[in-house]
C-alpha cells in the first residue's frame, strides 16, 4: 500500500497493533496475504506498552528486591534499595525492544505498517488519518477486515484519570517514584498485582473491593493465600466498599467509600495518590463500525462466531474488543484464525480452554474447568490435589504456600482443568493445558516421568492423587 | 472457504488439536462422532472413517 | 514384622530408602502388600540428604543473593552478605522436613520401617544387621525383594575422601565455610552446579576436566551458555586435564594434572580445597547379591529386565543401583513399577522418555531424543527453535540466555524430544515430556493456547516455528 492521498487497496486491513492485530497481520502476512497493518499509538498495543510487559517488568524486579531482603532464613542479610527512576529505565527498555521486534516481525512478513488512526466508511472502505501534523488521511478499500481495537480502563464516576491524583493502571506503571500512600480501588488482577509492586516499594497500599473477596473470579482457596500474602506485605483491606469520590486535604488526598451492607459505614482514606482498576472496557469509538455495519452488543463489544467473524462475513474481531476473557494470548489466538479463515484455511476458535494466571505472590494460574464448572457441564469431577508444601522443589526455594488441583472425569479420567497456586503457577498450567487440549487422563499425566526435584512434579502428584495413589501426600 | 460448513461443538471434545482439524478439513463434525479410543479418545482413524461413511457435518455453506 | 532374634517374614522386603526404594515401599503398601523397608543410614537416601535437595537449596540460596546483588540494571541495589552456617543450617531443616515426611508417609502406607543393614543369605532370605550397639541382627523371609542400595561417588587414584583437603559431593554440600579457592574435579552436572554455587559465595573456582567441554553428555549448544555464565561468575576451565594427586603446600594445597593431549602440559594447581566429582558407581558391596544369587554386570549395576527384575524373577532392582541415568527420578518410577509388578499390576517400564535437568545458571532441561538421536532412530527430524532473547517474560527478568528446540518427526509431526537451555528449563520440559508420552505433534503443541506473558510460551512458539509459522522469531 503506498501512503498518500488516492485510494489505496489491500487484501486484509488489521485495525490496532495489539496481540490481537500484530498477530493477525503476521500470521496472514505467513499466509501470503496482502496486508495493512494500521497503529494510532504503539506497536504491541495495550499489553506490550501499558500493560502484561511493564506490570510483570515491575514485579519481577521488586520481587528480586524484597526476596533477598527477605531471606534471612536462608542466611542471606540484604537491605536492597530500589531506584524507582533506574527500574522505570530498565523496564522502557524492555518494552522498546519488543515493541521493535513487534515492528521489525511484521515488516520481516510482509506487513504493510501505517500509523494512523483507520477508521470505516464503508463495507470495504476505511480512511486512514495520520497522527503527524499535516500528515493527512488516506482512503484503504479491503477485501477482509480484522477489528483489533483493544480495550480501556472503565472510568467510575467521582475519578477522573485526568486528574494529577487519580491514576489509571497505565499511569501507575509509568510513575517514576513510589507514592507514601495509595489507594487501589478493585481487587480484580490488576489491583492486587500493582498492590505488591507499590507494597515492596515501601507504599502504604489500602486495597478497597465493592465484593467481598479479592480477586473475584477466581476461587476462594486461590485467592486466600494471595490476600494473606499481601497483609504480610502491610497491605490492608476494606471489603463491601465502593469508592464515590475524593477531595484534596491537607497533605494529600481523602477517598471516600460507600458501604454495600446497610449496617456498614463508609470510609474516608487519606492517601497521596489513588488507583483505579475496576475493570476495562471495549474500544469502538475510534473506528465507526456503523459504517461497516458491524454490530455490537450491550456491553460495546463486538460479537463473533467460532471463527472470529463479526455479523459482517468479511470483516473480523480479536482480542479485547471481541469480548471476554480480556486477556492477551486469547487475542492472539484469535488474531491467528481470523487470519487463516481470510486464507481459507480450516482454522476455528476450537480451543478447549483459554488459561489465565495472576502474577501476585503467590502467582495463580488456571484453565480448563473447576469442579463446579465440570458438574455444571454434566460431568461427575474427580479432584486430585497436592500441597506445595511436600514439595522438595518448593521447599528448597522457600516458597511452599499453594497447591495443585486437577479436574477430571470420573468416568474416563480426562482432564477437564486444573487450577494452581503457588510458586511458577503461571507456568505449571502449560503442561495441564497441553492435557486439557490432547484430552489426555489423569493416568497419562500420572505415568508421565515429571524430573526431580521440580515443582512440576507437583502436577503427576495431584494427577495420582486423583487416582488414589499419590507417594508424597496423603491419599483422599 | 471449502471447510465453512463443520461447526465448532459447544461441548468438551476429546480428541487432540490435531485431528479436531482433521475433522474439519474433511467436513465432519466432530460432536457427533464416537471415538474408537479409551474413552471414546477421538483418532484420525475416526475421522477417515466418517468422511468416507459420508457422514457428514452441517450443510457445507458459510453461515 | 517384629524386631528380634527371630525369624520374620514379609511379602515385600524393600532394601535401601532412597527415592528408588521408598517410592517402591509405599506404593507396595498402597497396594496392601505386607512390605518391610531396610535403610541403614537416613530415609530418603542420597537424594534427599545429599543429593537433589542439598544441593538445589544452596543452588536457590546463592541464586537469590547474587541475583539482588547484580541487578543494577534494574535499578536495584544491595550488597548481600550470605552467612553459610545459617544457610547449612537452613538447608539442613528442609532436608529434616522432608526425610521425616518420608518416614510418616511409609507409615501411613503401612510400610514396616527397619533400620539397620540387610544383606542377603539366602534366595528368599536376608539378615538384617541393627545399627545401634548391642542391636543385634534378625534373619527375614521374604517373598519378593526389591534392591534399592543406591550409589556412591568415584574415588580416583591420588584422592581420597578420607583426606582432609578432598571432598566429595556430600561433603561439599556440608561445608559450614567457604573456602578461599577451590579446584573440582570433573565438570559432570555435579560439578557444574557446585562450580556455580561456590561461585556465588565467593570462592575462587577452578574446574578441570578430562574431556574438552562442560557437561560432556549434553549437546555443545546447550553446555555452552552454561560455561559462558561461569566463566562471567569467575569461574576457570582446564579441558583435556586429569587431576592425578595433589600435595600439602605452604597455604593449602597442590592439585596435579596430566594433560590428554601429547602437546599438552600438566598443570599445577594451587587450591584451599579440592572437589572430586566424576561420576558415581553402584553400591552393591553392602548387600550380598551373590547370596540371592543375583548378577551384576561388568561395571557392578544389576541388569534388570522391562519390568525391574532381576535375573531372579522375585528379586527386582530399581534406582542407580540398576543403571543409568542415575537420576531420583527414573529410579522412582522403576520402584513403582516394581512394586505393582509384585502386586500382580499390568505394569512396566513403558515410558518414552526420562528428562533430566542441570540446576546451573542458566538451567538446562532435555527430555526425550536429541537431532542426533531422532536421525539415529531412524526418523527423518524436524526441529523448531525458540530463543529467549524473544520471550516477553525472559526479557521481564533479565534472563535471556538461550532457546527451546523441540525435536519431531518430520512425516507426522510427532515430538520426539525437547533440549532446553534458559529460565526455568528443569520446569518447561514438563510440558514437553508429556507431548512425547502422549505422542502430541508439534501442531497440537503450537494449538495449545499458552498464557501470555509465560516462559511456557516459547515451547508454543517453537511447535510453530517446526511449523515454519511462529509469530516471535524468523521462521527458517
Ligand atoms: C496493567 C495490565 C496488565 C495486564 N496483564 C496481562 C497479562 O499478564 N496477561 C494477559 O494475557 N493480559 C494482560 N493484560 C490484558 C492485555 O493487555 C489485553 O488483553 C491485550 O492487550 C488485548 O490485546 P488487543 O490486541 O485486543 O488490544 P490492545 O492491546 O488494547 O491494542 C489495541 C490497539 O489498537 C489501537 N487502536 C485502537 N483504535 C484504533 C484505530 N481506530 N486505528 C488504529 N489503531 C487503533 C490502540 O492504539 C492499541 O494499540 C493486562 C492489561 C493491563 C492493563
Ligand atoms: C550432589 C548430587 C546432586 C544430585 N542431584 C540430582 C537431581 O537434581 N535430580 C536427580 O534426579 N538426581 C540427582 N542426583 C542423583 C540422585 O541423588 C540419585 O539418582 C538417587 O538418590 C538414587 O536413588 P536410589 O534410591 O537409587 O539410591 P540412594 O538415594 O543412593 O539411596 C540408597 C539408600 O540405600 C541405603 N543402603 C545401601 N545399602 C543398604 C543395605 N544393604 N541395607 C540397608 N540400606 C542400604 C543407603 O544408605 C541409601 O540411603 C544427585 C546426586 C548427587 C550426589
Amino acid at each position: 500500500m503506498v501512503v498518500g492521498d488516492v485510494a489505496t487497496g489491500t487484501d486484509v486491513l488489521v485495525i490496532g497493533a495489539g496481540p490481537g492485530g500484530y498477530v493477525a497481520a503476521i500470521r496472514a502476512g505467513q499466509l501470503d496475504q496482502d496486508v495493512t497493518l494500521v497503529e494510532k499509538e504503539a506497536y504491541g498495543g495495550v499489553c506490550l506498552n501499558h500493560g502484561c510487559i511493564p506490570s510483570k517488568a515491575l514485579i519481577t524486579a521488586t520481587g528480586v528486591a524484597h526476596e533477598a531482603g527477605h531471606a534471612e532464613e536462608m542466611g542471606i542479610h540484604a537491605d536492597p534499595e530500589i531506584d524507582v527512576g533506574e527500574m522505570q529505565e530498565w523496564k522502557d527498555g524492555v518494552v522498546d525492544q519488543l515493541t521493535r521486534g513487534v515492528e521489525k516481525l511484521c515488516k520481516a512478513n510482509q506487513v504493510n505498517l501505517v500509523e494512523g488512526r483507520a477508521e470505516f466508511v464503508g463495507e470495504h472502505e476505511a480512511r486512514v488519518v495520520h497522527s503527524g501534523e499535516g500528515q493527512g488521511a488516506e482512503t484503504v478499500e479491503f477485501e477482509h477486515a480484522i477489528v483489533a481495537t483493544g480495550s480501556r480502563p472503565i472510568e467510575i464516576p467521582g475519578f477522573s484519570y485526568a486528574d494529577e491524583p487519580v491514576l489509571d493502571s497505565k499511569q501507575a506503571l509509568a510513575m517514576d517514584g513510589a507514592p507514601d500512600s495509595l489507594v487501589i480501588v478493585g481487587a480484580g488482577y490488576i489491583g492486587m498485582e500493582l498492590a505488591g509492586v507499590f507494597a515492596k516499594l515501601g507504599t502504604d497500599v489500602t486495597v478497597v473491593e465493592m465484593l467481598d473477596s479479592v480477586l473475584p473470579g477466581y476461587e476462594a482457596d486461590l485467592a486466600r493465600p494471595v490476600k494473606k500474602h499481601a497483609e504480610s506485605l502491610g497491605v490492608d483491606f476494606h471489603f463491601g466498599q465502593s469508592a464515590t469520590g475524593w477531595e484534596e486535604s491537607d497533605d494529600g488526598i481523602i477517598v471516600h467509600t460507600d458501604a454495600a451492607g446497610d449496617d456498614d459505614e463508609g470510609l474516608s482514606l487519606d492517601t497521596e495518590k489513588v488507583l483505579v482498576a475496576v475493570g476495562r472496557q471495549p474500544v469502538t469509538d475510534t473506528v465507526d463500525l456503523p459504517a461497516a455495519g458491524v454490530e455490537t452488543d450491550d456491553r460495546g463489544f463486538v460479537p463473533t462466531d467460532d471463527r472470529a467473524r463479526t455479523n459482517k462475513d468479511h470483516i473480523f474481531a480479536v482480542g479485547d474488543v471481541a469480548g471476554e476473557p480480556m486477556l492477551a494470548h486469547k487475542g492472539s489466538k484469535e488474531g491467528q484464525v481470523a487470519a487463516e479463515v481470510i486464507a481459507g484455511e480450516p482454522a476455528a476458535l476450537d480451543y478447549q480452554a483459554i488459561p489465565s494466571a495472576v502474577f501476585t505472590e503467590p502467582e495463580i494460574g488456571t484453565v480448563g474447568m473447576t469442579v463446579a464448572e465440570a458438574e455444571d457441564a454434566g460431568f461427575e469431577p474427580m479432584v486430585g490435589e497436592f500441597p506445595f508444601r511436600a514439595s522438595g522443589r518448593a521447599l528448597t526455594t522457600g516458597e511452599t504456600d499453594g497447591f495443585v488441583r486437577l479436574v477430571a472425569d470420573a468416568e474416563d479420567g480426562f482432564v477437564l482443568g486444573g487450577q494452581v497456586v503457588g510458586p511458577e503457577a503461571s507456568e505449571l498450567i502449560a503442561e495441564i493445558g497441553l492435557a486439557v487440549e490432547m484430552a489426555a487422563t489423569v493416568e497419562d499425566v500420572a505415568s508421565t516421568i515429571h524430573t526431580h526435584p521440580t515443582l512440576s512434579e507437583s502436577v503427576m502428584e495431584a494427577a495420582e492423587n486423583a487416582l488414589g495413589h499419590a507417594i508424597h501426600t496423603l491419599n483422599r | 472457504s471449502p471447510d465453512a460448513g463443520s461447526e465448532v461443538p459447544d461441548g468438551r471434545v476429546f480428541a487432540s488439536p490435531s485431528i479436531r482439524r482433521e475433522a474439519r478439513q474433511a467436513g465432519v463434525d466432530i460432536g457427533e462422532i464416537e471415538g474408537s479410543g479409551p474413552g471414546g479418545w477421538i483418532t484420525a482413524a475416526d475421522i477417515q472413517q466418517a468422511a468416507s461413511s459420508g457422514e457428514q457435518a452441517s450443510p457445507a455453506v458459510p453461515d
